[in-house]
Formats: structure tokens, C-alpha cells, sequence
């Protein structure tokens, strides 16, 4: 019933730092979400904490977050989102675009 | 004690306020108000104590003939200017007067709503509700006690149009049947799609969305629960003291809405409000120069 | 020896004492007073017999379904119902009656939650649910209505009918009704003097009835441009350039929905940019999507014919002429019956949404607890097997059909396109993919022979989802068509069971391509490209000629 | 996003609550107040288990338009339809706190320029009015901005821009009524009672509330144009709203508030008189009071754009 956190960790392998000291993208709209992107020390990890009102979907969470990082080796970033019954899509989509354009705006 | 339930008796809650017999209804100072318009809204001049005060009604009994969807203590669109009507008439006639001698505004809420018809939409009702809270709020910054004191239902808008203006609220307490909410929980449930016993369950410890005028008393939106009818009279001149006293005392935010925010915070019912206003002017004060 | 005398014309014989027995309530030619219709119907329908409501997706005879349901059930009881549609309530509430207990139809849409509990109650014996051309064509052989109420705009006092741009399924009723001797009675908005156009001949037609109130007809195919999200137009750039562009798709079909009005509203722009106008989409057989008028404004479309109407867009269509099949009296005639042969026969490629597709690649749109049936997308989403004409985006899928030569051999042979458009997750996370169709639970719950399966696996050619298109045609075994599924169905159960390396090499044997194999800048799949974002910027497309229904106007 | 002349081509109607904010004030002077960043969203709703935004639904900052501060106030739809809670109606409250304190700074700093410097709130409406998940909280807080309305009279404009998808209802509808100017385009709707009340109330045959057409008809910019209700009427981009705004901001004081249709006595009397007129005229559509106050071919207002609609409208 309540909203609920879940926290992830990421390796990725060939570690490129967000360029940006922080960032925000999205509207909590139904099946949408916002996403915060925050310059951390994290020695080439990522932390990703979610809050979202849906259950049942943590691993799905955790493959389309996991991939979205694999994508784009992102790193050293505190990502934190707000959701609210986004799909699978629309995360990927959301994440690419706010990472894509953060990288462009930092050039 | 059998409990006097006052829902749908406007008229009979101004002779229980206001001193006996001294009620003149559509009578401010000189001005005589018409009594073919707004028959939803009962206005008039009175004493309380002997002292002067304004009243502003709802009458449940009267029907609007002129617009169908006003009935039962609806405000519609000749209600709620004739309501507005009545302060500015207020203020105009006590503008040279001292603050602590212009007279009260005493209003006694028992109204479902706004009306609420195509008619209405298409003329605005929402200026007509407006101009009534901008009226009562300019008595209120101009020294005239606004108190009101909710009997029946209070319900969302045409509480925030016929009372939540005022420097302090009063409501007689649950036992009378009263109600103050925006939508009943059965709504919300339907709305929200969540349980209605998780709903009930729920606003026992979270009073923003539950109904009840002990909710809005969390809250900050009601002063005082009033326990008695007859209590009802001390009550309301006991308030009118305290406002008045806060008005000599030049404090204006100390009561009216924003004092209500204040006392939200009081009372553990509304813990962001003040934070929120008090980050912007924190984040605004490092960037203001770029602005001047 | 000596026998009766076989009577060979007891059709006509019944016929005409049905014709009797109607005589009073018939005025001036054939006309008969609405009031009068409940008298007319117990006079003409009998008990037992096969009748036909006309209805489709759009148009209703709403007014005689309304009657049907109103006559004396002592005189009319157990009938047939072979129509096209049970869309309104009145098609179910003569059986809740007991005016009707069987049924043979097509499509059930907004009744299906009902039909589904009504056949499980026994209330209703379901003969089969077809595709539209498969019922057309039992109207000519076993399922022939004796009666049919069909619908129309106007009509003389002789039963000359005029349809409208709505002409859809008039004719192939009023056609296997009439030349079986049966009855045929129309509904129409107005009795004139002259009608505009003949679309049904007097002949045809035994009355015409002028309903209280205009026909009911449902806007289908109009969809806001303001409600397309991202990822329908990822999807749509996709197509556009992983299919259109690359089998140089000329003549399609698109089926209803946000996703087809997605890609009809990137043509003028995305698909202008990849330098396509011309080489693609130029022949449409496809109702008047109010969507498509950008493209049709900006020249793409060379010919257009349509199943139906659409409401609003009469004067839109009626001014392009070029464009699509006008009469003589300058509007537009529509024919499902023709619009689905062509679907059959005629066209390359056939694009629309589904509900679920399964792991093998069997799409539906059933659910559980509702039968839902299928309308006409089972006759475009299949791969007509006697077609012999060719053209290229047909032979280059067929030459790269993956079980070709264990089928063919090595003679040359061409393959209809065939593609479903889906996204992997639906609201609230309702997954697009599933091991195992609702249409197979469907089937046990409601005792039906079959799964109503929308399209089968064996001709579905291309799904396309935000992960990328599944060429599926090129695979040479269903092991193989099993794993490009999974490479496009993203994180649905289906798709986690995704093995990388068979995925990766998907990729290079050219089955599955992502955006990034496409050369699609993902970044761009935004509102921004739409040519239209607003349905009234259909309107200013169209310079005024496009007449919203209210339900759409944002002004 | 940021490349701010691109954002006043867009259109106001289908932007988002911070696209709004940055694009009608000047290029480049928008800072956002109590932003994302400060995770201030409601501590109302997770309980509910309804998702959060960090802003609340309500973008707050400050621009400048000319030399004008100009205090933002800019409501996002998409998150529970705009409705208003706790935090989003305390940061309305922040924006006009923020206003008053720069008009006596003003006042004390630059005197002589206090014309020229005058700041103002706007607010771009996109709301239903109350948030249901926090009702008490939500009408509290509106009953808050309209005494800062009130306030602000004799010192400083309050704008309003409503031309986005929800519109401008509820309590926020009489909110608006209370400001000294209104902007709308003709995609924006302002009233009191949402359409599905009013055919709750009457009836689908008296007020079918899908027929959107009827919808505009009744609460749309065209018709609170003719009614005098909106000020001004601008085509649907960022930029437009943003140009008007500078035309307001660049007329003397005294000149803005002129454009008020509530808030005096005299008003009051008007609005009354125009009650007792709809009473005369029993119109059973908006149309019919378009035809009244004189204007021709009334079918056709809704098909004309807005240029070709300003030309011939008749207004009140």
C-alpha cells in the first residue's frame, strides 16, 4: 500500500563519471517518472534508490536499471527516481535521454 | 443531554448568537437590501452583548427560484455577491472608524456547496465565490473582526468562500452532525481506488484527508470545537475579543488563514507548510541581488 | 407411379405470404411508419429463422435492433442471428428476451464482457465467430439470413438507398438476402423524394422506415494526436525505416490505433526526411483515418479506398476525390466486402496493435472473460495463399522467407508482410508477451472449439516493440522464431528468459535489429516529429474540411 | 529543454510546469525556488501509497521580465492533475511572500524606479483545485493564497496564464477570479465546477460532459474573452504568453488593475447586475450569450482562429 524503496548498486565496467553536478528529467505523470542524477564519490559505482507505488516488478527493475548502465557505463552518480507505474520503456527511455543530454550539455 | 442538531436552521442559529430580538435582517447602517435577491443568503445587522455586529447566513429552507441548482444552502451566483455586497457595505460605512469600533462580521455557515449548474459556468461562478473572499478578507486587513462559526456541513469550496476567509472559525462539534470536508471518505475511496476501511483506518492518525471539523481543529483550520449550543453566544464574543485584541496589537498574520497555518503547525497537522515558505526565502536571499 | 408434383419455389411461395402479411402497415411504395415497425417485424420474421442485424464497427441499425427487441415473443421467438457485429445492447437484450438463441457473428467489442457470461449461462448457443469476409461468405452458402434490417442515410419511397459514405456491409446483405427471396427491411435517416446516389437498388429492398432518430455510429478510427506518447513514435520511426523503407512497402493496410496513426503522422515528416515519399505508402485500403490527412496534404497518398466511413471526415474526403472512391454524386462510397478482399489479395503489408502475443508468435486480443471475436484484422493479418501477382516488398519478403526451400523448393515465390506493432509492457504493467494466450483460457471457460486467435504465428512476418524489430519470416525454425521473439519482448517473462548470445546472433544473421541497427537516434522519439500534435491541427491540415465529432474538440 | 528560444516557439498548451516557467519569463533570469533538488515533495501521499514528485506538482521561481522581478508560480497537470496539497499550495504562498518582501526592498533601495521595477506574480494554472489525498490540507492552503491576493492589492500585479491541458478548476478556479489580469488562449478553460459535476448535477441531456465542444463552449478562452472574464487572448505558444506578459508588466499600475473583474464594490455591483441579465436571458448556451452581446455567425467562433476571432468578437 505505501510507497516503497528499493535500492540497487552498480559496477559498470568501463566507469565514465556524470559529467554534471546534478540533473533532473520527468514529470511524475501516470506511467511516467522523474529521475535525479547527482555527482557522487562513489569510486566508479553508481547507487540507484526508486520509489514507486508498484509490487512484484524489483527484478524488473533491477535488469532495465542494470542494462540502462551497461548502455551507457555511467558512473559515480546517486540516481534517485519517483515513479509512478512507469514501463519498462519509458524508464529506458527517460534514463537514456537524461543521461544522453547531460553528457551533450557538459561538452 | 439531548444533542440540538443545528444542520438546515441558519435562521434559528442567529437568534441563538446574536442578542434577542435585535436581529434586522437585509438592514446594514442606512442600507436597506433588497429581499428578492440571493434568498439562499440571510443578512442583517444585530448586537452581540449590545455590541454592533454583521451577520451573514445560509438559509437551507429557501429556494432559489431565479436558479434551479441553488437550494439547501447552496451559495450561488446573487448569494454570493449579495454576501459580498454586505461586507464592502460593512467596511465603506465603518471606514472612518477606529480599529476596535468597526463592527464584527459574524458569519454562520450551513452551506453543500456552490452552485453548481451551466448557468453559473457560464456567467462565473467562480467570480462571484471569489469576490466574496476577496470582500471578507479586506475587512479582515481593514479591522474588522471576521468570525465564523460552522453549525451543519462546510463543505470544500463554499466553506473556503463562506468562512475559511475569516480571522478564526469555530464548529460545533462532531456530536452536532457537523461537517467540514472537501469530499466524504466513500468519494475519496472511489477517486483514490484505495479501501474505504483503509481510508477510516488511515485518517485516524492522518487528518488531512478524513472528514470532520476535529480534523480540520488538527489542522489549524478551526479555532475552537464548541461544545454547546448555548455556548455558542459567549463563544462567538469571547472570539470577537481575542481577534480584535491581535488587530489593536497590529499583528495580522496572527489570525485569518495565514494565522491558521501557523496553528496547523501547533497542533502537528500541517509540519511542511512553514519549511517550504521558509527554503524559498532561504534559496531566493542568495540570488535576490541578480533580481534588484 | 405417380407422385405429388415437387415444388421447387416454396423460398418464394413463403415470400410472398410474408409480404401479405405485412401488407397493412405499408403506406405510400415502401414505406412503413416508424411506429408501425414492431407490427411489421412480428408479420415478417418467423420463428426459428435466420436474421441479420446490419452493424459493423461503426455504423448501427440501431433503431430496427431496438424493435426487434420490443415484438411479442409468442410470435417471434429462437431466431438465428447472423450479423457482423453484437456491439449495442439491444443485440444482446433480444436474447435476454428470448426473441433470439443462437448466433454466428464476427465482432462483439463493448458486449463481450455480456456475450461471455450469456453463453456460459446458456442463454445464447454461439455457432462460430468468423472474420468478416469468412461470415460475407457463409451468407452465400449455409448461413443465409432470411431476414436482414439494414441501415442507411436516405431512401425513396420505391427502396432505392443511399448510404452515404457509409455503405460498408449493405451491399453483400441486401445481396445474399435478396436473390434468396428473403426480406429486406432498411432503416434510413430521411425519406426523400430522390435519393442522391443508388447504393442498394429498389429492387433490393422490401421497406424503408424513416427512423425517429439519425443511425448510431461510432467515431472508431479517430485518434488524438495529443494522447501519442514516445515510444508509439520509436515504434513508428522503426517502421518506417526497418520496414516501409526497406521492402519499399507501396500498398497497406493500417490497422486502428495509436501506434498506425503514430507512423501516418511521421510520413510528412520523418519519413520525408528519409527521402521515402513516392517510394512508399502510396496506396492505402484503410478507413479515413482523421490521421492520415497530413500525409494525403503533403502528397503521399496516390489512392485510397475504404472499408467504411469516418465520423467527420465526409467533406474532408468528398473534396479529394483524387484521392479516394467517389460517386457520381461527388461522396464517397465505402465496401468492407471489397476493402477485404483487397486485404486479401491485393496489398503488401498489413500493420496493427495486439493484446498478447505468445512465445511462439500467436497474437490475440481475447481476454479471459470476454469474447471479443475479431471484425476484419484476421483477413489482413494473414498471408493469402492465391495471390500470384507480384511486386517487390512481396517478393524480397518472400526470398528472404527462412523456410522457403523446405516448402517451395527453389522455385521463386513471394510473401505477404505482415506485422504487429506492441508495446512490452501496457498500463500498469500488463506485459505484451506471455507464454501462454488468455485466448486458450478463454476457450475453456466458454466451451469454444477453438482459441480465437487474431493472427497465427505461421504468418505473422515482423513484430516491432520499442526493443527493436523480429524479422520473423527469415528464421528457419520455429526454435528460431522462438528466441527472436524473446529478443523483442523486452523484460516481460518471456523476453527475461533472453539468451544474449542467441540474441547476438539474431542480430548478425539480420532476424532482430535494435534501434541502433536501424541507425535510429532514439533521442529524437519525441512529440516533437508529429505532424500533427492536436486534433485541431488535423483541422488546419485539412484547411477546414475536417468536422470533428464533439467528443474531440478542444475548442 | 534549456535552449530557451526553442521554448517560446512550443506550445503552451502541451508544455510541462517548469518548460512554462522558464519560457515566460526573459531568456536566461529563471531560478527555481525550493526545486526538485530540496526533495520537498508531500508527506502525504506515500502513506496512500500514491507516488511523489520532488516539486510537488508546482514549479516556484523568479524571472525577470524587463527589470521586473517576477515571482512564478507554474502548476504541472500530469501529476495528480495539478491538484493542490500542503506543499504545493506553500509554495504558492512562498512566491507571493517572496513578492511582497522585493516590493518593500524596492521601495526602500530604489525608490524612483519602483515603476519600472514593480514586481509580480504569475501564475500558470494547471489544477482541478483540492488534492484529494490531502483535501483538508489543500483547502487550507487555498484559502492561504487568496488572503496573499488580497494582500498584494495596492502593491504589486498578480497574473494569471491558463492555457494548458487541465485547465483552471475547482477552488483554483476562483483563485484566478481574484487575480488582476488573465491570459488565456483559446485551448485554455477556466470555471468553478468541472463538467461531470455540472451533468452529475443536471443531467447528461441538459450538460453531456464528453461533448467537449460544449465543454469549451461553456468555460473555454473565447468565451471568457467575450465575457470579459480573460483579459487578453493569445495564441498557443510560450512565447506569446510571454510577449502579453511584457505588454502588461510595461503599463503603469494603475493601468493594470483596471483590468480586475472582482475585488470592489463597484464590481461587485457589475457582476451582480450581469447575474440578474442571465436570468433575462435564460441562454441555453454559451452561444446564445455571444449572440446577445452582439456577435454574428456565433457557429463559427469555435472554427476561428484566434486572430480571425479577435478581429470580430464582441465582447461584455
Amino acid at each position: 500500500m505505501a510507497l516503497r524503496e528499493l535500492n540497487f548498486t552498480f559496477t559498470p565496467e568501463d566507469p565514465r563519471p556524470f559529467p554534471l553536478g546534478w540533473s533532473h528529467r520527468g514529470v511524475v505523470g501516470s506511467g511516467d517518472m522523474e529521475v535525479m542524477f547527482e555527482q557522487a564519490d562513489l569510486g566508479g559505482q553508481v547507487q540507484v534508490k526508486v520509489c514507486t507505488p508498484v509490487v512484484g516488478f524489483d527484478e524488473v527493475w533491477e535488469r532495465v536499471l542494470d542494462r540502462c548502465i551497461k548502455e551507457s557505463q555511467v558512473s559515480d552518480v546517486s540516481i534517485e527516481i519517483n515513479d509512478n507505474n512507469a514501463t519498462p520503456v519509458v524508464v529506458a527511455m527517460r534514463m537514456r535521454q537524461a543521461i544522453e543530454e547531460a553528457r551533450k550539455e557538459a561538452e | 443531554m439531548t444533542v440540538e442538531v443545528m444542520i438546515g436552521r441558519g435562521r434559528d442559529a442567529i437568534d441563538m448568537v446574536v442578542d434577542p430580538g435585535s436581529f434586522h435582517e437585509n438592514q446594514v447602517g442606512d442600507v436597506t437590501f433588497p429581499d428578492d435577491i440571493g434568498p439562499g443568503a440571510v443578512v442583517g445587522e444585530a448586537a452581540i452583548d449590545g455590541r454592533d455586529v454583521v451577520v451573514i447566513a445560509n438559509d437551507a429552507q429557501a429556494f432559489n427560484d431565479k436558479f434551479p441548482v441553488v437550494y439547501f444552502g447552496v451559495i450561488g451566483l446573487e448569494e454570493a455577491y449579495k454576501m459580498a455586497k454586505v461586507v464592502y457595505t460593512t467596511i465603506k460605512q465603518d471606514a472612518d472608524k477606529p480599529v476596535g469600533e468597526k463592527r464584527p462580521l459574524v458569519l454562520i455557515v450551513d452551506t453543500p456547496g456552490n452552485g453548481p449548474g451551466k448557468i453559473e459556468e457560464i456567467f462565473g461562478m467562480n467570480k462571484a465565490t471569489g469576490s466574496y473572499q476577496l470582500a471578507l478578507a479586506e475587512a479582515r486587513k481593514s479591522g474588522h473582526p471576521v468570525i465564523a462559526l460552522v453549525i451543519g456541513r462546510a463543505i470544500s469550496g463554499a466553506f473556503l468562500c463562506h468562512g475559511l476567509q475569516a480571522d478564526h472559525i469555530l464548529s460545533l462539534s462532531p456530536e452536532f452532525g457537523t461537517m467540514i470536508h472537501v469530499m466524504p471518505i466513500t468519494s475519496i475511496s472511489r477517486i483514490t481506488k484505495m479501501d474505504i476501511e483503509r481510508l477510516e483506518e488511515l485518517s485516524k492518525e492522518n487528518p488531512v484527508f478524513a472528514a470532520g471539523p476535529q480534523f480540520f481543529y488538527q489542522l489549524g483550520g478551526v479555532d475552537e470545537l464548541v461544545e454547546n449550543v448555548e455556548d455558542m453566544r459567549p463563544v462567538v464574543a469571547r472570539h470577537i475579543t481575542e481577534v480584535e485584541a491581535a488587530k489593536l496589537a497590529g499583528d495580522g498574520d496572527a489570525t485569518g488563514p495565514m494565522g491558521h497555518g501557523t496553528l496547523g503547525e501547533e497542533r502537528g497537522g500541517r509540519m511542511m507548510r512553514r519549511k517550504v515558505i521558509e527554503r524559498m526565502e532561504d534559496e531566493f536571499a542568495s540570488v535576490a541581488q541578480r533580481y534588484l | 407411379m405417380t407422385t405429388e408434383p415437387k415444388i421447387w419455389n416454396t423460398l418464394e411461395r413463403d415470400y410472398r405470404e410474408r409480404l401479405e402479411a405485412a401488407r397493412p402497415y405499408v403506406m405510400d411504395g415502401k414505406v412503413v411508419e416508424a411506429g408501425d415497425t414492431v407490427k411489421l417485424l412480428e408479420a415478417v420474421v418467423r420463428p426459428g429463422d435466420k436474421v441479420n442485424i446490419e452493424g459493423d464497427n461503426q455504423k448501427q441499425a440501431d433503431f430496427l435492433a431496438q424493435c426487434l427487441c420490443e415484438v411479442d415473443t409468442d410470435k417471434v421467438h429462437d431466431l438465428h442471428m447472423v450479423q457482423s457485429v453484437l456491439s449495442i445492447p439491444a443485440h444482446l437484450d433480444i436474447f435476454d428476451k428470448g426473441i433470439a438463441k443462437k448466433v454466428d457473428f464476427s465482432f462483439s467489442g463493448p458486449q463481450a464482457g455480456r456475450l461471455a457470461e450469456y453463453v456460459r449461462d446458456g442463454k445464447i448457443e454461439l455457432g462460430a465467430i468468423h472474420t468478416y469476409l469468412e461470415l460475407y461468405g457463409r451468407y452465400f452458402v449455409d448461413l443465409t439470413p432470411r431476414v436482414a434490417l439494414c441501415v442507411g442515410v436516405s431512401a425513396d419511397k420505391n427502396g432505392n438507398i443511399y448510404t452515404g459514405f457509409n455503405t460498408e456491409d449493405t451491399p453483400v446483405i441486401a445481396e445474399a438476402v435478396k436473390f434468396r427471396q428473403g426480406i429486406v427491411i432498411v432503416q434510413v435517416n430521411e425519406i426523400v423524394d430522390e435519393v442522391p446516389r443508388v447504393d442498394i437498388p429498389g429492387d433490393w429492398v422490401d421497406f424503408v422506415i424513416q427512423a425517429p432518430r439519425p443511425f448510431y455510429i461510432e467515431p472508431l478510427f479517430t485518434r488524438d494526436p495529443a494522447l501519442i506518447t514516445d515510444s508509439q513514435i520509436l515504434r513508428a520511426m522503426m517502421v518506417i525505416k526497418g520496414i516501409y523503407g526497406e521492402y519499399g512497402i507501396q500498398r497497406l493496410n493500417h490497422g486502428i490505433g495509436f501506434d498506425t496513426a503514430a507512423i501516418e503522422l511521421l510520413l510528412p515528416t520523418y519519413g520525408e526526411e528519409l527521402g521515402l515519399k513516392g517510394k512508399i505508402c502510396s496506396y492505402f485500403v484503410t478507413n479515413p483515418h482523421p490521421t492520415l490527412i497530413p500525409a494525403i496534404e503533403s502528397g503521399w497518398v496516390k489512392s485510397m479506398h475504404c472499408f467504411g466511413g469516418e465520423a467527420g471526415m465526409a467533406e474532408y474526403v468528398q473534396a479529394r476525390s483524387d484521392v479516394f472512391f467517389i460517386g457520381p454524386d461527388g461522396s464517397m462510397r465505402s465496401n468492407r466486402d471489397f476493402a477485404q478482399t483487397a486485404g486479401h489479395y491485393a496489398l503488401d503489408l498489413f500493420i496493427g496493435g495486439t493484446l498478447q502475443i505468445d512465445k511462439y508468435g500467436n497474437s490475440s486480443t481475447a481476454t479471459a472473460s470476454r469474447i471479443a471475436g475479431f471484425g476484419g484484422a484476421p483477413n489482413m493479418g494473414c498471408d493469402a495463399k492465391g495471390r500470384r501477382h507480384a511486386t517487390p516488398g512481396w517478393m524480397k519478403c518472400g526470398e528472404e522467407y527462412g523456410m522457403h526451400d523446405e516448402l517451395v523448393g527453389d522455385l521463386p515465390r513471394g510473401k505477404r508482410l505482415v506485422v504487429q506493432l506492441q508495446e512490452t509492457f501496457r498500463e500498469k504493467m500488463a506485459p505484451g508477451f506471455v507464454d501462454k494466450l488468455d485466448a486458450v483460457a478463454l476457450a475453456e471457460n466458454a466451451g469454444l472449439d477453438l482459441p480465437p486467435v487474431m493472427i497465427y504465428s505461421d504468418d505473422l512476418t515482423h513484430v516491432v516493440t520499442e526493443e527493436g524489430i523480429a524479422y520473423l519470416h527469415k528464421c528457419t525454425s520455429m526454435a528460431d522464431r522462438m528466441a527472436a521473439i524473446r529478443a523483442v519482448a523486452g523484460f516481460t517473462e518471456v523476453g527475461m528468459a533472453e539468451d544474449p548470445a542467441e540474441t547476438a546472433s539474431l542480430r548478425e544473421r539480420g532476424i532482430f535489429k535494435t534501434p541502433a541497427d536501424l541507425g535510429i537516434d532514439v533521442r529524437r522519439a519525441n512529440r516533437d516529429l508529429l505532424a500533427a500534435k492536436s486534433v485541431k491541427d488535423l483541422v488546419n491540415w485539412s484547411g477546414g474540411l475536417y468536422n470533428p465529432p464533439a467528443k474531440f474538440r478542444n475548442w | 529543454m534549456s535552449d530557451w528560444k526553442s521554448l517560446e516557439a512550443k506550445s503552451f498548451y502541451g508544455a510541462s510546469a517548469r518548460e512554462r516557467a522558464i519560457g515566460i519569463v526573459d531568456e536566461g533570469t529563471f531560478t527555481e525556488l525550493a526545486g526538485p533538488q530540496n526533495r520537498m515533495s508531500s508527506p502525504h501521499l506515500p502513506v496512500l501509497g500514491e507516488a511523489v514528485e520532488w516539486d510537488d506538482g508546482c514549479v516556484t521561481g523568479v524571472g525577470l521580465i524587463g527589470k521586473h522581478p517576477v515571482f512564478v508560480i507554474s502548476q504541472e497537470g500530469r501529476f495528480i492533475g495539478g491538484a493542490v496539497g500542503e506543499v504545493h499550495g506553500a509554495k504558492m504562498v512562498g512566491a507571493f511572500v517572496l513578492a511582497r518582501q522585493m516590493y518593500d526592498r524596492i521601495k526602500e533601495e530604489h525608490p524612483d524606479e519602483l515603476a519600472e521595477r514593480l514586481p509580480a506574480v504569475v501564475i500558470s494554472f494547471e489544477t482541478g483545485g483540492v488534492r484529494l489525498h490531502e483535501a483538508n490540507a489543500g483547502l487550507l492552503a487555498h484559502a492561504e493564497v487568496m488572503d496573499q491576493i488580497q494582500e498584494s492589492k495596492g502593491k504589486f500585479p498578480v497574473i494569471s496564464l491558463i492555457g494548458s491541458k487541465v485547465g483552471c478548476f475547482g477552488g483554483m478556479g476562483f483563485v484566478a477570479a481574484a487575480t488582476d489580469v488573465i491570459v488565456m488562449s483559446d485551448l485554455g478553460r477556466l470555471g468553478l465546477t468541472g463538467p461531470e459535476v455540472i451533468e452529475q448535477e443536471m443531467g447528461k441531456d441538459e450538460f453531456d460532459s464528453a461533448d467537449r465542444s460544449l465543454v469549451y463552449r461553456t468555460t473555454g478562452g473565447k468565451h471568457k474573452y467575450i465575457m470579459r472574464d480573460a483579459n487578453y487572448l493569445v495564441e498557443d505558444t510560450l512565447g506569446d504568453f510571454h510577449d502579453q506578459l511584457t505588454a502588461i508588466m510595461d503599463a503603469p499600475y494603475d493601468e493594470i488593475v483596471k483590468c480586475r473583474r472582482i475585488g470592489s464594490e463597484e464590481l461587485v455591483d457589475e457582476q451582480l447586475a450581469l447575474a440578474e441579465l442571465s436570468v433575462e436571458m435564460a441562454p441555453k448556451d454559451a452561444r446564445d450569450v455571444w449572440a446577445y452581446f452582439g456577435n454574428e455567425d456565433v457557429d463559427q467562433i469555435p472554427e476561428m482562429t484566434t486572430a480571425e476571432f479577435l478581429a470580430v468578437a464582441k465582447r461584455r
